[in-house]
């Protein structure tokens, strides 16, 4: 069998797999990271806020959620939801395991880690915003959600953007540890091909590649961003 | 889990790896093959239990076992007392002898006792295996971490060869073809079916090693509280052992009778 | 929960941390080193040195670091004339791999970090430094490394934790730190929660400190960003 | 712009009695001033007595140590909270400022809209009002400063007269009852000086009461109706421009004024 | 202060046919100028007219289009790479830059270094002079400019008069031979332009060469011996303050003036 039968869609060909494969991967991250933003937001948002309780709340999150390995907390998302819901499904008289389907579980834990690096990722472009415009919002009488929404939004977003592109690469490989929940992700897929074919460096080859593929084209859309976003500064070192 | 003896079980829900030929492997289409599928069908069949087969990864299998996903594990699991602390396992389905391997042009090849077979009981040691400690001495050897192997390899081998781990029999077997370590021992159907994929530069040097010394053998884990599903298997494997069909599948995957 | 149990497991992962400890630090070092030199390629002016940086870039942090090091370590050992080269007897070493592959990984990242950190650099700033006649390494040195530095120190240290939790893949390579040395446990006793929840303590313990360490010095090194004024009366 | 005076002819803006200190140094050492409509009050002192914080603490964008600011007769409330004093009420404060204009030292755009976006977003997200009537207006206000060719441009583009030109604008665009110039004209040329200065005299005719920090002797002198002189975060003189200029005030006002021109 | 002069006679300075445009707008549209030892040559012209742009042009922080930049009789090698006009020789720029001084319209101070270690940054480390030394002279400095108390203060902790005057500081710690000031006195009050004139007054005698944009006409009446009106990008009039003060200056230059004093 010839390389390009054992990759390619035929019969004995892996590539239809793999392609479905780099899709459930995509969309693991893709959802994760909106999951991410949301609790992202509002952690950075405990974290600059002047109470103490939310701020410790917030520095809790992210160092446990960026401290502990990423497996584990898949594990007690996955496991740890699924026996809520049994236990919810018992009441109402179900026998059986009901579990959290795997997709859900396997993105909310690595929304809840993406989340954890976004809010880390929106301080830190909080804090780049110029004090002085701040303060120029307030001196006009925005209150705090408008400021929030004219000025501070998007301008955290505009310093973001490279460091959501980060996180995003970062989510794109923890979520080839979603396979626990038994999610054939690209990662895993890959692995079974190999420990399958025996065919190791081949399929990790591939799989390497459809993980670039994904990150050429996720740079392409953060680039074009970046773009946009930095149009009204002047240029600086290290554009890309 | 609440789930309890009091099922009558119609369903079953089988998980294996699927990446662990010849035992179990995914085919291109993304059905499941091999040994322990087969051998699936033919017990549930039996049993006239319906059964899903799911392919998950390792280290999510025992969890999700406690946890109620599944109810049954079949990947080549080794019984030990430790084991069955924490999961039930059913009779042996197969039980395989172990091997040392190396390439065939080393000079460790065809070391004594090579061809033959040899039984063990649990703590014994034999002549056979002091020829190949003088024979191995000052050499790495390759094991897969956390088998049960390893403690017959650091008890006999470990005071006077380099014992190295890895974490799956795939990895170590690319070291020993790259030379970074000299020896194999493993599972000697697995190491047949390596052999194959390095078109004939490994082979076994010394005896085959059988006996109780690494187990009862490969077996079905289970939840502690399903017995009766246990049991329903225990005697599906009793007769697949009764009536050959084990040998005939062990024939058509490894190439050799794997029956205990 | 069965604490004898917890308390044995504990002693046998904290005996694997020192080779966590050590895969961690050199990876950092070298892969610190590593990225300086590719963040100067990538802003450098040179466009064959921007195209490598670029791409290197790409592949080191697009990729999996399972693939990354899976390929550094078994797929160099494929080629004869590597086994043959006076580096085998360097590359023949697990260790000598889990470092190099960790290295080569953390640069990708780093690099990417450090050139955010030069991107947010006031331009006002760097004229102010070229007009007093300062351009190329002093430039660097003494404007654009310090305030690039303070500005990816928050990105840098999520870098550094992540090295911690990425050094468990050495086992890979039979490197066996405190997660391969757990999962090897799990397979031994299939007790799952109790072995994870073990390992996941000391690296919270580990990035913990990490972390402390990193707002300290982020603390240090801006205090013209705080609010209060550093200058009471004493100073002067 | 002329706006329904406060009640019982109470003052516009009221400011009783505000201390500041930034760590050990104090800043701002008890200062009080009533404004009414139409006054135009310069606020002049050497370089660090305290002029920007003294502005700053009326709009509050530094929190007064001990004092009170009243706004149309009404007292802006604070309160205690974890050993600091803040404002009682988020929502009382940011009605207040929209009526408080700010024309800021460092001008402090927003760098990620143009000029135009920067002049409409008060009027139109803060007060509501219909985008497209706030644009005509704010068209009219860059023609006024002299930077209608710039709209679409951002604050990185523009020379610093130009910046603070649309600076003005955008605090005009909020027809605010009180503005507070932090020197409003050190970046201009003289025409524009001049230019800006008439705009002013328009807006204090139509009654709008103004607070400028300034260096111009020739604007306190001639448009303001009222000169404070600050110096170490104490008012030092007060009162209308002839008398404070004539020889009978402070030492240090005859010697801060007496370096003009070189 | 006073340096070794040019090569026979030529010009400290010599700035020949200037061009430069942003995008569509052409911002100088050749612009010469020569300056000797002594010379202090005041910049006039209304905002936006190009004097920061061209002053940035001179120590090359814009690259201009087109035109020759000669300090000390030696000419600033340019070439062309990839379509865009570079400089030749990255050392010679930067060797150039340390003899020419520049203040900044918006001060520019590194955010992160105190007051005192933003000032004896160049000498330190472009000059290479030892550092004890530096620090004597740049507490100096600070006495001289009146901010002493503030040398370990972070510039985000200054006021604009007291952040501008570092910023006088910290270009003279360089010793320059040519100052290029864009609006010195801009955040000053009074009594402080004063006492900067003063100080560049000083400088003068001592046969320093500087370049001033400013709008104090007090300044380039008094203290220049030559005034530049630029208008839209070019020359309009140029010569001692006498002439072109007098009536005989061009109408632009009038109406420039006309209004000074509001
Ligand atoms: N955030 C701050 N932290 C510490 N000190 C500050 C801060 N802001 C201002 N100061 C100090 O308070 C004093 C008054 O500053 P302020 O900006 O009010 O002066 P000013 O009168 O506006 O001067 P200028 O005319 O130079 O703008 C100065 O000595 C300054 O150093
Ligand atoms: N980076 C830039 N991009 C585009 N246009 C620019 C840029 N910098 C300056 N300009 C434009 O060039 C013109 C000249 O600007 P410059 O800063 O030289 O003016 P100036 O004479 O210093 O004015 P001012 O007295 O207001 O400081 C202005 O119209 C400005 O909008
Ligand atoms: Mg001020
Ligand atoms: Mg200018």
């Amino acid at each position: 069998m010839t390389i390009l039968q054992t990759i390619g869609f035929g019969p004995t060909g892996w590539g239809g797999l793999l392609l479905v494969a780099t899709l459930m991967t995509l969309c693991v991250t893709a959802v994760a990271l909106v999951i991410g933003m949301v609790l992202g937001t509002l952690v950075a948002w405990a974290k600059l806020s002047g109470s103490r309780i939310a701020r410790s709340i917030g520095s809790a999150y992210t160092t446990v959620f960026r401290g502990v390995p990423e497996l584990l907390i898949i594990y007690l998302v996955y496991f740890g939801g699924s026996s809520l819901v049994t236990a919810a499904g018992a009441a109402f008289g179900y026998q059986g395991f009901l579990g959290m389907p795997s997709f859900v579980a396997g993105a909310l834990a690595v929304g809840i880690i993406s989340g954890a690096y976004q809010a880390e990722v929106y301080r830190g472009a909080f804090l780049a915003i110029p004090r002085g415009e701040l303060e120029a919002a307030q001196a006009i009488g925005m209150n705090r959600t408008l400021r929030f929404r004219r000025i501070i939004a998007p301008q955290v977003l505009r310093f973001a953007i490279p460091g959501i592109g980060n996180v995003w690469q970062l989510s794109l490989k923890d979520s080839a540890l979603v396979s626990v929940t038994g999610l054939a992700d690209l990662m895993r897929t890959s692995q079974i091909a190999a420990g399958s074919t025996r065919q190791h460096f081949l399929f990790f080859i591939v799989g390497g590649c459809l993980y670039l593929v994904l990150t050429s084209l996720s740079d392409r859309v953060f680039n074009g961003a970046e773009r946009r976003a930095n149009r009204s500064m002047p240029a600086g070192i290290g554009q890309a | 889990a609440p789930v309890a003896a009091a099922k009558d079980w119609k369903t079953v829900t089988i998980t294996l790896e699927g990446a662990y030929a010849p035992w179990n492997l995914t085919n291109p289409d993304g059905t499941l093959g091999g040994f322990e599928p087969e051998l699936a069908k033919y017990l549930c069949d039996h049993m006239k239990v319906e059964c899903t087969l799911v392919a998950s990864d390792w280290d999510g299998m025992i969890p999700a076992l406690t946890a109620g996903k599944y109810d049954v594990i079949m990947d080549a699991l080794s019984i030990t007392e430790e084991r069955k602390k924490i999961i039930d396992f059913t009779i042996p389905y197969a039980h395989t002898h172990a091997a040392f391997a190396t390439a065939k042009d080393s000079p460790l090849a065809n070391a004594a006792g090579t061809g033959t077979v040899i039984k063990l009981d649990p703590g014994a040691t034999g002549k056979e295996i002091d020829a190949l400690k003088e024979a191995f001495a000052g050499k790495t050897i390759g094991i897969q971490a956390a088998t049960v192997y390893s403690k017959f390899i650091y008890d006999n081998f470990g005071s006077i060869a380099t014992v190295r781990e890895y974490k799956t029999g795939a990895e170590r077997d690319l070291d020993l073809e790259s030379g970074r370590i000299d020896l194999v021992f493993d599972d000697a159907v697995y190491l047949i079916s390596a052999f194959e994929k390095a078109n004939g530069t490994l082979g076994f040097t010394g005896p085959e090693i059988g006996g109780t010394i690494f187990g009862s053998g490969e077996g079905l884990g289970l939840r502690q509280a399903d017995t009766d599903l246990r049991d329903m298997f225990n005697k599906a494997i009793q007769s697949a052992l009764d009536d050959g069909t084990i040998k005939t599948l062990s024939m058509k995957w490894f190439k050799t009778d794997v029956t205990p | 929960m069965d604490l004898d149990f917890m308390a044995s497991t504990m002693l046998t992962l904290v005996a694997a941390l020192p080779m966590t400890l050590a895969l961690f630090s050199l990876s950092v070092v070298f892969g610190g080193l590593l990225a300086l030199l590719v963040v100067w390629m990538r802003v450098g002016g040179h466009p064959v040195a921007r195209g490598f940086a670029k791409g290197y870039i790409f592949v080191f942090r697009g990729s999996p670091l399972l693939i990354q090091m899976f390929l550094v370590f078994y797929g160099l050992g494929q080629f004869g004339f590597i086994r043959y080269s006076f580096l085998w007897p360097a590359l023949r070493e697990p260790f000598v791999c889990a470092v190099l592959s960790l290295s080569l990984c953390t640069a990708g990242y780093t690099a990417e970090i450090f050139r955010f950190g030069l991107r947010s650099i006031p331009a006002r700033e760097i004229e102010a430094a070229r007009a007093v006649g300062m351009s190329g390494f002093l430039l660097t040195r003494r404007i654009l490394a310090p305030i690039a530095f303070r500005n990816a120190l928050p990105a840098y240290s999520t870098e550094v934790m992540m090295m911690v939790k990425s050094t468990a893949l050495a086992s890979l390579v039979t490197v066996w730190e405190v997660t391969g040395v757990a999962q090897r446990l799990i397979a031994q006793t299939y007790r799952t929660m109790e072995v994870f929840l073990c390992a996941a303590a000391i690296y919270l313990v580990l990035n913990f400190l990490i972390l402390q360490l990193m707002a300290l010095l982020e603390y240090r090194l801006n205090p013209h960003r705080r609010a209060a004024p550093l200058f009471p009366a004493a100073l002067q | 712009m002329a706006s329904a005076p406060p009640l019982s002819g109470a003052p516009r803006l009221s400011v009783r009695n505000i201390t500041k200190s930034f760590g050990p140094h104090q800043v701002l050492r008890g200062i009080s001033l009533d404004a009414q409509d139409g006054d135009v009050i310069s606020l002049l002192g050497a370089s660090g007595s305290g002029k920007s914080t003294f502005l700053r603490c009326i709009n509050m964008l530094e929190i007064a140590d001990a004092g009170e600011i009243v706004v149309d007769g009404e007292t802006i409330a604070m309160t205690q909270r974890g050993g600091r004093t803040v404002p009682a009420d988020r929502r009382q404060v940011d009605r207040m400022r929209s009526e408080l204009g700010m024309v800021f030292q460092s001008f402090n755009l927003w760098s990620h809209m143009t000029i135009l976006e920067n002049i409409i977003e008060g009027p139109v997200h803060v007060l509501k009002r219909p985008r497209a009537e706030c644009i005509a207006e704010a068209e009219a206000l860059l023609v006024k400063v002299g930077i209608a060719d710039k709209r679409h441009a951002y604050p990185a583009h523009l020379s610093g007269g130009q910046q603070q030109r649309a600076a003005i604008a955008r605090s005009l665009a909020m027809k605010p009852k009180v503005m507070l110039f932090d020197e409003p004209t050190s970046a201009l040329d003289p025409e524009l000086v001049g230019e800006v200065l008439r705009v002013m005299r328009a807006l204090a005719e139509e009654g709008m009461t103004m607070l400028v920090v300034t260096h111009e002797m020739s604007f306190a002198r001639t448009v303001s109706n009222r000169v404070i002189f600050m110096k170490a975060g104490e008012i030092d003189c007060d009162g209308p421009p002839d008398t404070v200029f004539a020889d009978g005030a402070s030492p240090a006002f005859r010697q801060f004024i007496g370096n003009f021109g070189g």
